[in-house]
């Protein structure tokens, strides 16, 4: 049914169908709730489509149809018919429907558990904290991985001000609000990469507070899991010694945690596998050494207003060092 | 009536495009126009000084900075007890006043508003520390010592003896150089602290810190009315030096404190506050870090906690250092900087013998 | 009409000229700038529309930064900072400063008209509220040129915008804007619900009523109920930024909801408030282009009351996302699907006329403007139902979808409108018609551009780019849309400017009668009318009484009807019963002065200075404004020593009207409904933040209660108070006459209330409770701060009447004054009570 | 002229009966779910209770429409009143639209449970 309907709507609006692309887009879904919400949508849509048509050729009639027409058109019974019997079995319609399906997401977040990960909002970036079997966590930053097939329940948590967590592609927005705990239900259906965004106004740099979904084979995720719970990989080369040097003494620690050195500020990023993930900043700068260089010397005109100052103390080669260290740390 | 306006306009307009009208400053205005100008001056003082309130003047260290200063900076132009301006400053015009009556002539805040700001076709100008109004009270907390000293004896007792070339034309504005014991006179030594809350102890502080103050100062970066002329005259050897002395000698001994505050302030320091984004202070000022961070346990706690202040205040962001410390000062309430202060001035517990700490072998950042 | 039909007219009889000339001579508006005291009608609302017009353009031009802006991907055109500042000044402009506005501005501008009153009931009011408006929107806007201007959205989501995540004034300017709004937007609603209710001309009766007129009473009585939520919920946040009261600080037991739960209870039915009106001028403008009555006259009533009634249930739907159970999903999403039947209603009514026209429906440039709006408004109400079904909304919420949704429904229906509106009513403020050719460009301009610019955007937020964004990357799929968006947005902008162009052309301004009748429409506002309106007041039997009148133009124009003159020499027109429209009294009104117009900018000038933080000059400003209130306030109470007059038809009526059927005591009443509803909304807060955190509530988290002493000491003094209120209207002397005893009666009820007061807050005070400590003291606290804010103005008032008794103009019969203090102390004494109840029985059985 | 005035508020009142129902009903039903909800009890009674305030609503409706005369005199509108069969349209449509919307209301509550 929802095959034939996108086609069907796929041919009459092709403009609409190109919406169907993009790595945020909504109508391209690569989870449950996303291609039930998906389906839903495009009943609606046929239906605003088929009321607006008729209205349009109502007014059409009104205006230079038949006199037969125009006289049945301007009955009062016409109001009554036009304006409350139709409505009334269209909205009930939709209503049933909405209703129906948002049931149906209601009963999976009580189907599926405890949360076992942990997102908090912060200005402007995201913490997501895996919770393992055993009750350690392991942090990580502005990229979430999900394993494909696996109804996943995630507390959205907030740090300061509100902020509204929406993967596109794996289904709607929820938000994080102070003093709250909102959980929501996440079911990865096929693997692969999607972009999400920060969508309630957070102030600042709200435009660029993004992140990444990866959805991997259950396989795939515990492995990378059991990675991303391990310690940093220590330097390897003279360039890499002299970066974690400088990482150590210059304050980093301060804000930034390494797991295994001694660097453990608890207000920024963790970075102990920064070098593995997709994307710097929330997904504001790709994920390489010049981007790390960027970003530490000249982060307040990248994005400004972060809550992270511009370190532009350092000599090119520090830079090139520190950044190399970084990114080693996949 | 538009004819008189545009009369009167065209007579200016003619006098001003003429060039009939006297610049020289070897020629008095007319006694009128002395009146009106000074009533002018008067009135704009006291009208704009309105707004100020004058902090506590009593602490004696204040006004002994302030005569320090005023040596340096002010007596070229406006002489002292014992010494005459020098001889171009008094071919100006207007000339600039002796200054013994300063306080019977004009309110505190009058005088706070007159150094902060200057006056215009005076000669006298701003003071050159941008935003750093909270050094001009130490000059008007010596003014006002000095004219009550002067209505007891008519011998100030707070003005230093004037170095015997103050006063010349070729030194003007420039300090004794590489003399550790001028600097000493307001930094304070061994075992002395600095003349005031204002002027921190330099005794152990780490070299690398202290060179890159200096350049700084001298580069207009970092902004100090005080210490600006000063370390715009020393050349790098005098730099090296003179950080090498301090950083060697003895760091003063440790205040003590309210316990409670510095508990909180030790906490901060260790632990930061993750609630308000505020880092540990240690994870940068420790003997590990990068030596151009200045060591805070030889600070006095009055000088830790006006430098946040200013830091809050957006006042130290000409440097990169400072704008970093900018963005953090930013998220400290005023308890936090009292404690914070109070912790690093109550600690010292690392050893204070300073050769143990030779430059970052990285020499970062 | 036959001569013996004209005999039964009201005043059949010949009229004198001279009753033209003592009209013009009470109704004569100021020249030269004194034109600032004016009060009449058509000249405060031309002043209206012009100030809403302007910031339609101002907040426009931001509109079209904004799509600058977001032309290109990583576009550095504006800031980071300037956008948020922007589009928040942008929003919050549109919303208050022009939508609102507008719609009031064409109430007071057309209202009077179509009833062939001679002016509003309250004149000086409405000419307050204009100049607090235009001040105090001009402060605000211009705060975006140097920075100052808010950047917490429109919507000024808590905690953003407490003070920890907005230091600096920035926040407060837009409390400032909101401030003003609230205040001439209420005045407005007093004026329009008297108004209609009371104003209309003899045998008018409700059913007869313009649809306009009914879409105003409507969006009146919204404003009543709708603005109190959002005055209240600015009180709090005021109050927090500067106090540190935690009503939004979840840590110490407040909610950043609650803030969501005030501002949408006022922001959905915001929309009705804009729509309503626009859908009442769509439903005058229709009629006349099709030469008949409007097909379903009682539908559309219905429709339009279903639309006020239903938008109060539908503010959760701005909330989807914000994690609220279901089932109350469920409910809210049900009352969003009830509210789209009534535009269904309308929607066919307007076809249904059109499709009944007499000969072909007249192709102008009023009706593109409808024909217009019909495409989009239906296109932004599916999309509204799309996003009332709660899976939906999760996904588009805050999305470019909801962006274009809206623009829909604003633009669509609010802004084609009021174009229709300038096209079809510029004949009767200006001696020039605007130009059918250039109008037809404007609406080709401005539909194609529309859609153009905000069609795209429902794809665009499909594809996932949020709202509220300053920037966004390339590749992600947005780029073509948004320039194509943008492109449309510069079209948009050319239809507009097109039609400033037109407006310079032809548009000439004038306040005594316009073009005549050019549409050959049916309502009064055609009648032909000077400065004081129509010359006579018409008697009414129809819907269209041009139409089925006829010869009433005539009638009315050489004074046949009711007061073809000004028997008090003064301003004056008919007050009639609300339901059934029969003469009651009449009405003598205040014409010019300086009073109201030193009010406005002292009141602006209290506002501004709180904003910025200069207390001391702002209390200065606010003492001038009550004082030029009360100077204005002085001369409104005329002495009654008059005989009835005769106003034709042998109808004589009192030129004096105190008790429930005088105007100023409905005014009062409308009046005391807004402060009722905005303690409804602290009862609301009160029990929604205790559900939200009852463990900070007392006796648990608080100290213990004070003693039931206290409160019921209180309560004991407002009931002693009310008695000697009671005492003191029945102590008036008879004219002429003096009674010592009852400014003391006066004075006790003072005491009595502020005793109250003053004890409930030192109950609280000597347990130890502060109101910083958490959210259930805040709200202790908010409870008698409102109270005081009453007791503040009963004591104004009372000391008010104890003036108006020494001076010798209190008595039985000229009593005014003291009634309306009265009604409000009645009222406020209730208040106080019902609150010592909440407060002090409410912990004790909850716990 | 006639000497009985109708009343303004009875008129309100008669006018608006069919939404003012859907408006308590609204009221009961979302208060009562979010109090009885927050504080624990069971969601089969809440629901039940949200269905059983409907049931009630639906029926005053129902009433108001079969008894709408005698509803008008009691509210104080005169039978002569001019435009009285406009009034009482008004009246009954608005019944209609309100009984929709309780209906609605109502419905919700089948479809959906109660507290998740």
């Amino acid at each position: 049914m929802k095959r034939v309907l996108e086609r069907c709507s796929g041919a009459a609006l092709l403009l609409v169908l190109s919406a169907c692309t993009g790595e945020q887009s909504a109508l391209v879904s690569r989870g449950r709730e996303a291609s039930e919400i998906g389906s839903l949508f495009w009943i609606a849509t046929a239906v605003s489509a088929a009321v607006t048509i008729l209205v349009i050729i109502a007014i059409m009639f009104a205006l230079w149809g038949p006199p037969t027409w125009k006289d049945l058109l301007s009955r009062e019974r016409a109001v009554l018919l036009g304006g409350i019997v139709l409505p009334v079995l269209v909205l009930t319609y939709l209503l049933v429907q909405g209703s129906t399906l948002l049931q149906a997401g209601v009963a999976r977040t009580q189907r599926s558990g405890e949360p076992s990960i942990t997102i908090v909002g912060k200005r402007w970036w995201w913490e997501v904290i895996y919770h393992l079997p055993n009750g350690e966590t392991v942090a990580s930053a502005n990229e979430l991985r999900l394993p494909v097939g696996r109804p996943i329940s995630v507390r959205l948590e907030t740090a300061d001000v509100i902020h509204s967590f929406w993967a596109p592609q794996l289904g709607g927005k929820l938000d994080m609000i102070p003093g709250r705990s909102n959980v929501i239900t996440l079911e990865a259906t096929e693997p692969g990469t999607s972009r999400g965004q920060c969508a309630e106004y957070c102030g600042g740099a709200h435009a660029l507070m993004a992140f990444y979904v990866v959805a991997l084979p259950p396989k795939d995720y515990r492995a990378w899991l059991s990675r991303e719970a391990a310690d940093a990989r220590t330097p390897q080369t003279e360039q890499e010694r002299l970066g974690e040097r400088l990482f150590m003494t210059s304050g980093c620690g301060a804000c930034h945690t390494v797991r295994g050195t001694e660097a453990r500020g608890v207000i920024a990023p963790d970075l102990t596998h920064v070098g593995s993930r997709r994307s710097l900043a929330a997904a504001t700068l790709p994920n390489d050494e010049e981007a790390f260089a960027r970003w530490i010397a000249e982060n307040q005109h990248i994005k400004p207003e972060n809550l992270m100052p511009e370190f532009d103390v350092f000599t090119p080669q520090q830079l090139e060092a520190l950044s190399a260290y970084l990114s080693s740390l996949k | 009536m538009v004819i008189a306006v545009a009369g009167g306009l065209a007579l200016a307009a003619g006098i001003v495009l003429s060039g009939v009208y006297n610049v020289s400053a070897s020629i008095p205005h007319f006694a009128v126009t002395d009146a009106i100008l000074r009533l002018a001056l008067r009135r704009s003082v006291a009208t704009h000084a309105a707004g100020v309130e004058t902090p506590d003047l009593t602490d004696e260290g204040l006004a002994e900075l302030g005569s320090r200063h005023f040596t340096l900076g002010c007596a070229p132009c406006h002489g002292t007890a014992n010494a005459e301006p020098n001889p171009v400053a008094r071919a100006m015009y207007p000339p600039p006043p002796a200054l013994h009556h300063a306080a019977e002539d004009w309110s505190t805040e009058e005088l706070y508003w007159i150094i902060a700001n200057g006056l215009k076709f005076t000669g006298m100008p701003a003071w050159s520390g941008v935003g750093r109004d909270d050094e001009v009270w130490a000059l008007v907390a010596f003014l006002s010592r000095l004219s009550e000293t002067n209505a007891n004896d008519g011998r100030p007792v707070t003005w230093r003896e004037t170095p015997s070339d103050a006063g010349s034309a070729l030194r003007f504005l420039v300090p004794e150089r590489n003399s550790v014991d001028f600097c000493a006179g307001c930094h304070g030594d061994a075992g002395a602290k600095p003349v005031d809350g204002l002027v921190p102890s330099l005794n152990g502080q780490r070299r690398a810190y202290l060179e890159r103050a200096l350049v700084e100062y001298g580069r207009n970066q970092r902004q100090s009315g005080m210490m600006e002329p000063i370390a715009r005259a020393l050349d790098e050897d005098e730099r090296q030096a003179l950080a090498r002395r301090f950083s060697d000698k003895l760091r003063a001994p440790p205040e003590n404190g309210d316990k409670q505050q510095i508990a909180r302030g030790r906490a901060i320091a260790k632990a930061g506050a993750a609630r308000a984004q505020i880092p540990p202070c240690l994870a940068c000022h420790s003997e590990r870090s990068s030596d151009r961070f200045p060591r805070l346990d030889s600070l006095s706690s009055d000088y830790i906690a006006r430098q946040l202040a200013l830091m809050r205040d957006g006042r130290r962001m000409g440097t990169t250092y400072g704008r970093i410390m900018t963005t953090i000062a930013r998220r400290l309430s005023q308890a936090d900087i009292d404690a914070v202060a109070a912790y690093f001035a109550s600690k010292r517990e690392t050893p204070v013998d300073t050769a143990s700490h030779p430059a970052d072998a990285t020499g970062a950042p | 009409m036959t001569a013996s039909d004209e005999k039964s007219l009201p005043n059949p009889a010949p009229r004198p000229q001279s009753e033209v000339d003592d009209l013009l001579r009470a109704w004569a508006t100021p020249k030269g700038f004194r034109i600032v005291t004016a009060v009449n009608n058509t000249v405060i609302g031309l002043i209206y529309i012009a100030a809403a017009l302007l910031f339609f353009l101002l907040a426009g031009a931001l509109g079209v930064l904004i799509r600058t802006q977001l032309a290109v991907p990583e576009n550095t055109f504006l800031n980071q900072d300037l956008y948020n500042q922007i589009f928040t000044v942008h929003g919050t402009t549109m919303m208050f400063l022009f939508a609102v506005p507008a719609m009031e501005a064409l109430g007071v501008m057309l209202l009077p008209q179509m009833l062939a009153a001679r002016d509003l009931p309250f004149p000086r009011l409405s000419a307050f509220a204009v100049w607090a408006y235009i001040i105090g929107g001009l402060v605000f806007f211009s705060t975006v040129f140097y920075g100052l201007a808010p950047r917490g959205g429109w919507f000024m989501y808590t905690p953003l915008t407490l003070k920890e995540f907005s230091p600096g004034d920035n926040a407060d300017f837009w409390l400032l804007g909101i401030g003003f709004i609230e205040i001439s937007a209420i005045a407005g609603a007093i004026e329009i619900v008297v108004g209609t209710l009371r104003t209309r001309p003899p045998g008018m009766s409700l059913a007869k009523m313009p649809i306009f007129a009914w879409a105003m009473l409507i969006f009146a009585a919204m404003i009543m109920l709708a603005f109190p939520a959002v005055i209240f919920g600015t009180m709090l946040l005021e109050i927090e930024r500067s106090f540190g009261w935690p009503f939004f600080t979840a840590a110490k037991g407040g909610d950043p909801l609650l803030w969501q739960h005030l501002f949408w209870f006022f922001g959905h039915p915001e929309v009705y408030i804009i729509f309503l009106p626009a859908a009442g001028l769509v439903s005058m403008i229709v009629p006349t282009m099709a030469g008949r009555p409007l097909v379903g006259y009682r539908p559309i009533v219905v429709a339009l009351i279903g639309t006020g009634f239903f938008s109060f249930g539908l503010w959760v739907h701005h909330m989807f996302t914000t994690g609220i159970p279901a089932l109350s999903l469920g409910f809210f999403s049900a009352a969003s699907m009830a509210v789209a039947i009534p535009s269904g209603i309308q929607m066919f009514a307007w076809i249904a006329t059109i499709a009944g026209s007499k000969g072909r429906f007249r192709i102008t440039t009023p009706s593109l403007f409808v024909l217009g709006f019909l495409f989009i408004f239906t296109i932004g109400g599916l999309t509204g139902v799309m996003v009332a079904l709660v899976p939906i909304d999760l996904q588009v919420h805050d999305t470019y979808f909801v962006v274009a949704h809206f623009h829909y429904v604003l633009i669509g229906g609010m802004v084609f409108p009021l174009f229709a509106t300038f096209y079809y009513w510029a004949p009767m403020a200006s001696r020039k018609q605007l130009s059918e050719k250039l109008g037809r460009w404007v609406f080709g301009l401005m539909f194609v551009g529309f859609n153009v610019a905000f069609f795209p955007m429902h794809l665009t937020g499909l594809r996932g780019m949020p709202r509220r964004v300053w920037t966004y990357p390339e590749g992600v799929g947005w780029d073509t849309l948004n320039m194509i968006s943008t492109a449309g947005a510069y079209m948009l902008a050319a239809g507009v400017l097109l039609f400033l162009l037109d407006l310079a052309l032809n548009f000439r301004p004038t306040s005594a009668g316009g073009e005549g009748n050019p549409w050959k429409a049916g309502s009064l506002e055609w009648l032909p009318s000077d400065i004081y309106s129509t010359r006579s007041i018409p008697l009414i039997t129809s819907r269209e009484p041009l139409w089925e009148q006829p010869g009433l133009e005539r009638q009315v124009e050489e004074g046949h009807h009711f007061l073809p003159n000004a028997p008090t020499g003064g301003r004056e027109t008919i007050v009639t019963s609300p339901i059934e429209a029969e003469p009651e009294y009449i009405l003598r009104m205040p014409g010019p002065s300086w009073t109201h117009v030193t009010a406005a900018v002292f009141t602006a000038g209290f506002f501004l200075l709180l904003t910025i933080k200069l207390v001391v000059p702002a209390i200065i400003c606010g003492v001038v404004a009550i004082a030029a209130c009360l100077a204005w306030t002085w001369s409104l109470d005329p002495s009654p020593g008059r005989k009835p007059v005769d106003i034709g038809g042998g109808i004589s009526l009192p030129t004096y009207m105190a008790g429930p059927r005088s105007h100023s005591w409905w005014a009062m009443v409308v009046l005391i409904i807004v402060i009722a509803s905005l303690y409804t909304a602290y009862v609301f807060s009160y029990l929604y933040l205790w559900v939200v955190s009852p463990e900070v509530w007392a006796p648990v988290g608080s100290p213990m209660l004070p003693a039931p002493s206290w409160p019921l000491g209180s309560a004991a003094l407002a009931v002693a108070g009310t008695a000697s209120m009671v005492a003191a209207t029945r102590l008036l002397p008879e004219p002429g006459g003096r009674n010592a005893a009852l400014p003391w009666a006066i004075a006790a009820a003072a005491i009595c209330l502020t005793s109250a007061i003053a004890l409930e807050i030192a109950g609280h005070w000597l347990t130890g409770l502060r109101p910083t400590e958490n959210a259930y003291s805040a709200m202790v606290f908010m409870g008698s701060a409102l109270n005081a804010q009453l007791g503040f103005a009963i004591v104004v008032l009372l000391g008010f009447a104890t003036a108006r008794y020494l001076t010798g103009k209190l008595n039985r019969e000229r009593r005014v004054s003291i009634e309306n203090g009265a009604i409000l102390y009645y009222y406020t004494a209730a208040q106080l009570v019902a609150g010592l109840i909440l407060v002090h029985g409410f912990p004790r059985v909850a716990v | 002229m006639r000497t009985r005035q109708s009343s303004t508020l009875g008129t309100l009142c008669y006018l608006l009966a069919g939404l003012l129902m859907w408006g308590i009903q609204f009221t009961f039903v979302y208060v009562v779910h979010t109090l009885m909800c927050r504080f624990g009890a069971p969601p089969s009674l809440v629901s039940g209770l949200v269905l059983a305030i409907t049931g009630v609503a639906v029926l005053v409706v129902l009433a108001f429409l079969v008894w709408q005369k005698p509803t008008a005199r009691l509210l104080g509108l005169p039978a002569d009143v001019e435009d009285r069969a406009t009034y009482d349209f008004i009246a009954r449509l608005m019944a209609v639209l309100g009984m929709a919307a309780v209906i609605w209301t109502g419905l919700t509550a089948f479809l959906l449970s109660a507290c998740a």
